[in-house]
């Protein structure tokens, strides 16, 4: 038996495919979810993959945060669901509050794609057990609504209780306030990041590497092992 | 107003009717006249005077195309040939790819975010149309000087377009090219380009046949935008004041299209239509003409059904509106309820409004009155043919005359140094990841190469690892020295490119960019250009499948550089093979292999030092490049190559710098025996080609070479942290990639 | 119809690189003293119906959980006078 | 210091998806009657000095030349009551 996980496709998720193919890739079952269902075809956990939903028109997730899904999974995800949100599923989630603060658009205006240097900050999440606190990873990285923001206290907190999970090294490609790439809730299994991890998961593809491997292969060990 | 319906036109023969404000020559108003044997209805004249503008007609083009089809190769590979949205070809295992490159400069030029993002919707939709996934696009652009002020405003809003389309479509963007040159200043081209891929059996044509099929219309509502926009405008040169003639831009909504994209793939995959056409220029005017056209002729239009984003658009201006994000379906009558689900379910908004006759005629009603009744062939693909004058430029010989060979050289190692310095920083030469950084290239999980690689490279099945290569060229330098020789030298450049990554050229698409047809200097580069490229096809076995005519770039009596623009499709059976161009390890044995000449005319180097066009662009010899092709390709399936770099603009030392930065490591190089160290840095023969060996590889690929008889000389090794010419001079990498990167962003952040 | 019209602007300690880059842009294009820019977004609702308390409430709500995020925004609500 | 807006729509004719978007989504949100949606961007410039009729002809121009594009845009200058 092997888990499943489910992601989602909005209108305008790009990078759906290739997270199934990582969900494959882990070794895990691939489950394809429709925005306009409610029903979670009983995944063991949900991705919500990059693209621009809803054209990232008003603001980025704002729309999609409002779709049949988006009910289902915000309450599952409190109830303690996995959720790893990349990318656009990083802004639903915070426009969907399940995560604190919100991303802006890039401080330099563009649109950024390049090979990111990354820490993972914890290893305490649902979606980074396999790697070590600390650890240095490079995945592709591609976004216009980057720049994560957040209150000074809020930020205070998410770092006083280990809540950033990822941390740009060398160069912060988007303003991100205190270089954040990614955070995690506190329970540790609501985790979102710009970065895609699904783009590093074959030696071919992309930048060659397969750091992002690490978040498919976590996610089914926990959900196997439970 | 009243309704000009059909039946009035008839009984009002002498009503005065806007044919010069629409573009149309008297003789071909007088042409309509003939063809329906009254005078059109206002709807009838919108649709032939778009249909018969330039762009949609090639009126001026079309004798000179009529080659890509009677000089064709023997290609196995070809499906479907020129005449349809887009060509397609057989890339093995059931696969099929089709591509094509379009222009979209005149729109680019007014608005250049909305002119180059629409672009790239229209290119995506033709490729959408022929049955395909779009799985990756590339953009060759050109703008004028880099530090004038107008560039500033353009390149931006350009390449912002273009991501900002492209990256929401979640299409890989995997190449292109940026050329500056003041030729381009006030006429930029924005050229496009899209790769889909599909089964054999998937392949879908623009024809409606079948009486009572239905004519559906899906996709963006209707709007006022862009009323005869691109045709017309595309179809005539700019005043030298600028962009005073602003006609409605039409803005894009990439999100609408990347709805439109996975419904229409939907809708394939369950068979479900009969034939199918994109909304490009000239909107519904072409779409229904066309279908009827390719078909058995008959269809009616009910043009009032036509879901419409302000209410108050005349029937006219319906049929010429260029509102982006539609498509125009034929389906049979069981199909349209499973049709109109699917559209339901990606929030697509898809209206019946018309179907198949058995009759012969377009006819078109508006609230049940008829405004078309015409023979559909006669506006979509009987339009007017021009055999437009044309002769050797009075200036072309003095031109060749003033041979680049006679520039002063630098005649001491530092101004050596210097000069390499200068070539690799200067804006051409320079890096263009600021652009290419604003574009996605790592969407859909497939791209093994994109820029600044020769070719882009995506894997298409993930099984077996077949993939498809393109890398797009042009270089209007050259082709002004020589358009014949010219476009050959961008086929041949695109070609190396594609066999450079590994991958074995198929065939062609291009896009010909050029001043007005009116001209008859410009009409002979394009006489000529189009001969050399057809020629140069026939020798290298590589059909041309389709593509795109772009005339009057051109300010008052100034026209752009001859611009053909090349896009070769390669295949490679397994994408772990390709070759990077990254020299990435210490100790492997730098080859150059080809004939090194004194050629400089129209190089980088005589742009940059000597701001120099004169001369004759370097030789072409085909049978060369398709050597060097297939030894490229042999030693990247054996095993034999770790690198490649293709030798173009800049030369040799352009090469060597760009693959020593990709890679991190430096490399000593020897010039060889009967060179200078000039010429064997700065000359662009073509047909050349550096390769990185591993040492336990040489013999084989020296063995190889000698065998096949292509001239391979080791001038060095890949070694420390800097660019060395042994005896000459040495650059730390830290000093060349500073100049390299710095430009880009230094002329425009 | 009523005209209805939702301004939404970033909140004054967030950074708005948009108005920056304008402010910035200004002087090179010979605009002298401005001394600050912020962008942020205009929306024009078309309203059916009468426009009355309860309408306005709604459009209240409507900006508040979706046309302007409150963690980083805040907006106003005016009615236009018809034309 | 004098608080100038400059509000940039699209032109009517001009397809605007943003607001678009925005309007399909309302009623799924339960926001019925709202028969259309236009986005468009906010300006708000502290302008230094005097705000006389040079200062508002040159405000008028920097809007008309940069922060619109004409081509598909329309815009409004209006000068807010000092708070
Ligand atoms: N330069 C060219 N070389 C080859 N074929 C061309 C060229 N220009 C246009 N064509 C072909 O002529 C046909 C009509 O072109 P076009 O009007 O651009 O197609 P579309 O209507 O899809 O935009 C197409 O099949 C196109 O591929
Ligand atoms: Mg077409």
């Amino acid at each position: 038996m092997t888990a499943r996980i489910g992601v989602v496709t909005f209108p305008g998720t790009l990078d759906d495919r290739d997270s199934l193919r990582a969900v494959r890739i882990a070794g895990a079952e691939p489950v394809s979810l429709w925005h306009r269902d409610k029903d979670l075809k009983q995944v063991d956990a949900v991705v919500l993959a990059g693209g621009f939903s809803y054209g990232d028109y008003l603001r980025a997730g704002a729309i999609s945060r409002f779709s049949p899904v988006m009910e289902t999974i915000i309450e599952q995800a409190k109830a303690g669901m996995p959720v790893l949100g990349i990318c656009n599923g990083f802004q639903i989630l915070t426009e969907s509050h399940l995560l604190p603060g919100a991303m802006l658009r890039n401080n330099h205006l563009h649109f950024i794609c390049r090979e990111q240097k990354l820490r993972v900050e914890t290893n305490g999440t649902a979606w980074t057990a396999d790697y070590t606190a600390g650890q240095e990873i490079e995945i592709p990285l591609k976004n216009m609504d980057g720049r994560y923001v957040a209150d000074e206290r809020t930020l205070d907190e998410l770092e006083a209780e280990g809540r950033v999970a990822f941390r740009y090294l060398d160069y912060n490609p988007n303003g991100s306030l205190r270089d954040i790439a990614g955070i995690t809730n506190a329970a540790g299994n609501v985790v979102g990041l710009m970065p895609h991890p699904e783009h590093a998961v074959e030696p071919l593809i992309g930048t060659g590497r397969t750091d992002g491997l690490g978040f498919f292969t976590s996610i089914l060990k926990k959900l196997v092992n439970a | 107003m009243s309704l000009d319906t059909v039946k009035h036109a008839a009984e009002s023969p002498d009503v005065e009717q806007p044919w010069k404000e629409l573009g149309l020559k008297e003789d071909e108003y007088a042409r309509i006249r003939e063809i329906l044997g009254r005078r059109p209805t206002g709807a009838e004249l919108a649709m032939y005077s778009v249909m018969w503008s330039e762009h949609c007609s090639y009126k001026s083009s079309k004798v000179h195309l009529r080659q890509f089809g009677e000089k064709v190769p023997e290609n196995d590979a070809m499906l479907v040939g020129i005449g349809e949205n887009a060509g397609v070809v057989d890339v093995g295992q059931g696969y099929a790819v089709t591509f094509k490159v379009e222009s979209h400069n005149h729109p680019s030029y007014i608005e250049p975010y909305q002119g180059a993002a629409t672009g790239v919707g229209g290119i995506v939709r033709d490729i959408l149309a022929m049955g395909a996934r779009p799985v990756a696009v590339v953009d060759p652009l050109r703008f004028g000087a880099a530090e004038h002020p107008d560039t500033k405003r353009v390149l931006p809003g350009v390449v912002a377009g273009i991501g900002g389309y492209g990256n929401c479509l979640g299409l890989p963007n995997i190449g292109g090219e940026v050329v500056f040159d003041e030729c381009y200043q006030g006429n930029p081209l924005v050229n496009a380009g899209c790769i889909g891929v599909m089964k054999h059996e998937d392949i879908h044509l623009a024809k409606a046949s079948g009486p009572g099929n239905k004519v559906i219309l899906y996709g963006a509502r209707t709007g006022g935008d862009g009323i005869g926009g691109v045709s017309v405008l595309a179809s005539e040169t700019f005043e030298s004041t600028g962009p005073a003639k602003r006609p409605a831009v039409q803005v894009g909504d990439p999100f609408q299209e990347k709805l439109l994209i996975e419904c229409t793939l939907e809708i394939f995959k369950e068979k479900l239509v009969a034939g199918i056409q994109d909304l490009g220029g000239a909107g519904l005017s072409c779409a229904t003409s066309e279908l009827a056209s390719a078909g058995s002729g008959g269809m009616r239009v009910e043009l009032d059904t036509v879901p419409l984003r302000d209410a108050t658009l005349s029937p006219e201006e319906i049929l010429m509106s260029e509102s982006q994000e539609r498509m125009c379906a034929v389906v049979e009558p069981q199909y349209v309820e499973r049709f109109m689900e699917i559209c339901e379910k990606w929030d697509v908004i898809a209206t019946v409004i018309g179907e198949v006759t058995d009759g012969e005629r377009l006819e078109i009603f508006w609230h049940g009155e008829q405004i078309v009744d015409v023979p559909p062939r006669t506006v979509a693909h009987e339009g007017p043919v021009y055999e437009r004058p044309y002769a050797r430029p009075s200036w072309q010989d003095a031109l060749q005359a003033d041979d680049a060979g006679r520039l002063p050289r630098p005649s001491t190692p530092e101004e050596l140094r210097a000069q390499v310095l200068r070539l690799v920083s200067s804006p051409n030469q320079a890096s263009k990841s600021w652009i290419t950084d604003q574009y996605d290239r790592f969407v859909q999980g497939n791209t093994v190469l994109a820029q600044p690689e020769d070719a882009g490279m995506v894997r298409i099945d993930e099984e077996s690892n077949l993939g498809v290569a393109m890398a797009t060229d042009g270089n209007g330098r050259y082709a002004k020295l020589d358009p014949y020789a010219g476009a050959q030298l961008a086929l041949a450049e695109a070609y190396r490119n594609v066999a450079a990554s590994g991958a074995k050229p198929l065939a062609i698409s291009d896009c010909l960019n050029f001043g007005s047809p009116e001209d008859p200097d410009v009409m002979w580069q394009f006489a000529e250009a189009t001969r050399g490229l057809a020629d140069g096809c026939l020798q290298l076995g590589t059909p041309v499948t389709g593509g795109n005519v772009s005339l009057y770039n051109q300010t008052g009596d100034t026209a752009i550089h001859p611009t053909p623009v090349v896009a070769v499709l390669g295949v490679i059976d397994d994408v772990t093979r390709r070759t990077p161009i990254a020299f990435a390890k210490e100790g492997q044995l730098l080859y150059l292999l080809g004939d090194t000449r004194e050629e400089f005319g129209g190089s980088a180097w005589s742009q940059v030092i000597h701001d120099h066009l004169g001369g004759l662009p370097p030789r072409v010899d085909l049978d060369r490049e398709k050597l060097l092709g297939e030894i490229l390709i042999s030693a990247s399936r054996d095993g034999m190559i770790d690198a490649a770099h293709d030798l173009s603009d800049g030369g040799l030392v352009q090469a060597v710098v760009e693959s020593c930065l990709r890679g991190g490591h430096g490399a000593r190089l020897v010039v060889p025996d009967g060179l200078s160290a000039f010429t064997f840095l700065f000359s662009e023969s073509a047909g050349r080609a550096v390769v990185a060996v591993p040492r336990s590889e040489e013999l084989r690929f020296t063995d190889m070479c000698g065998a096949r008889g292509l001239p391979a000389a080791r001038i060095g090794v890949v070694d420390g942290t800097s660019v060395e010419v042994q005896g000459e001079f040495d650059v730390p990498l830290d000093e060349l990639r500073s100049a390299h990167e710095a430009t880009i962003p230094s002329l425009l952040a | 119809m009523a005209r209805v019209v939702v301004d939404v602007m970033l909140k004054p300690e967030i950074l708005d690189p948009q108005g920056q880059a304008v402010q910035r842009a200004l002087p090179r294009l010979g605009f002298e003293g401005i001394a600050d820019v912020r962008q942020g977004k205009r929306f024009e609702l078309d309203v059916e119906g009468p426009l009355d308390e309860a309408a306005l409430a709604r459009i209240h709500e409507m900006a508040e959980t979706f046309l302007a995020n409150t963690v980083i925004e805040d907006f106003t609500v005016k009615v236009e006078e018809s034309k």
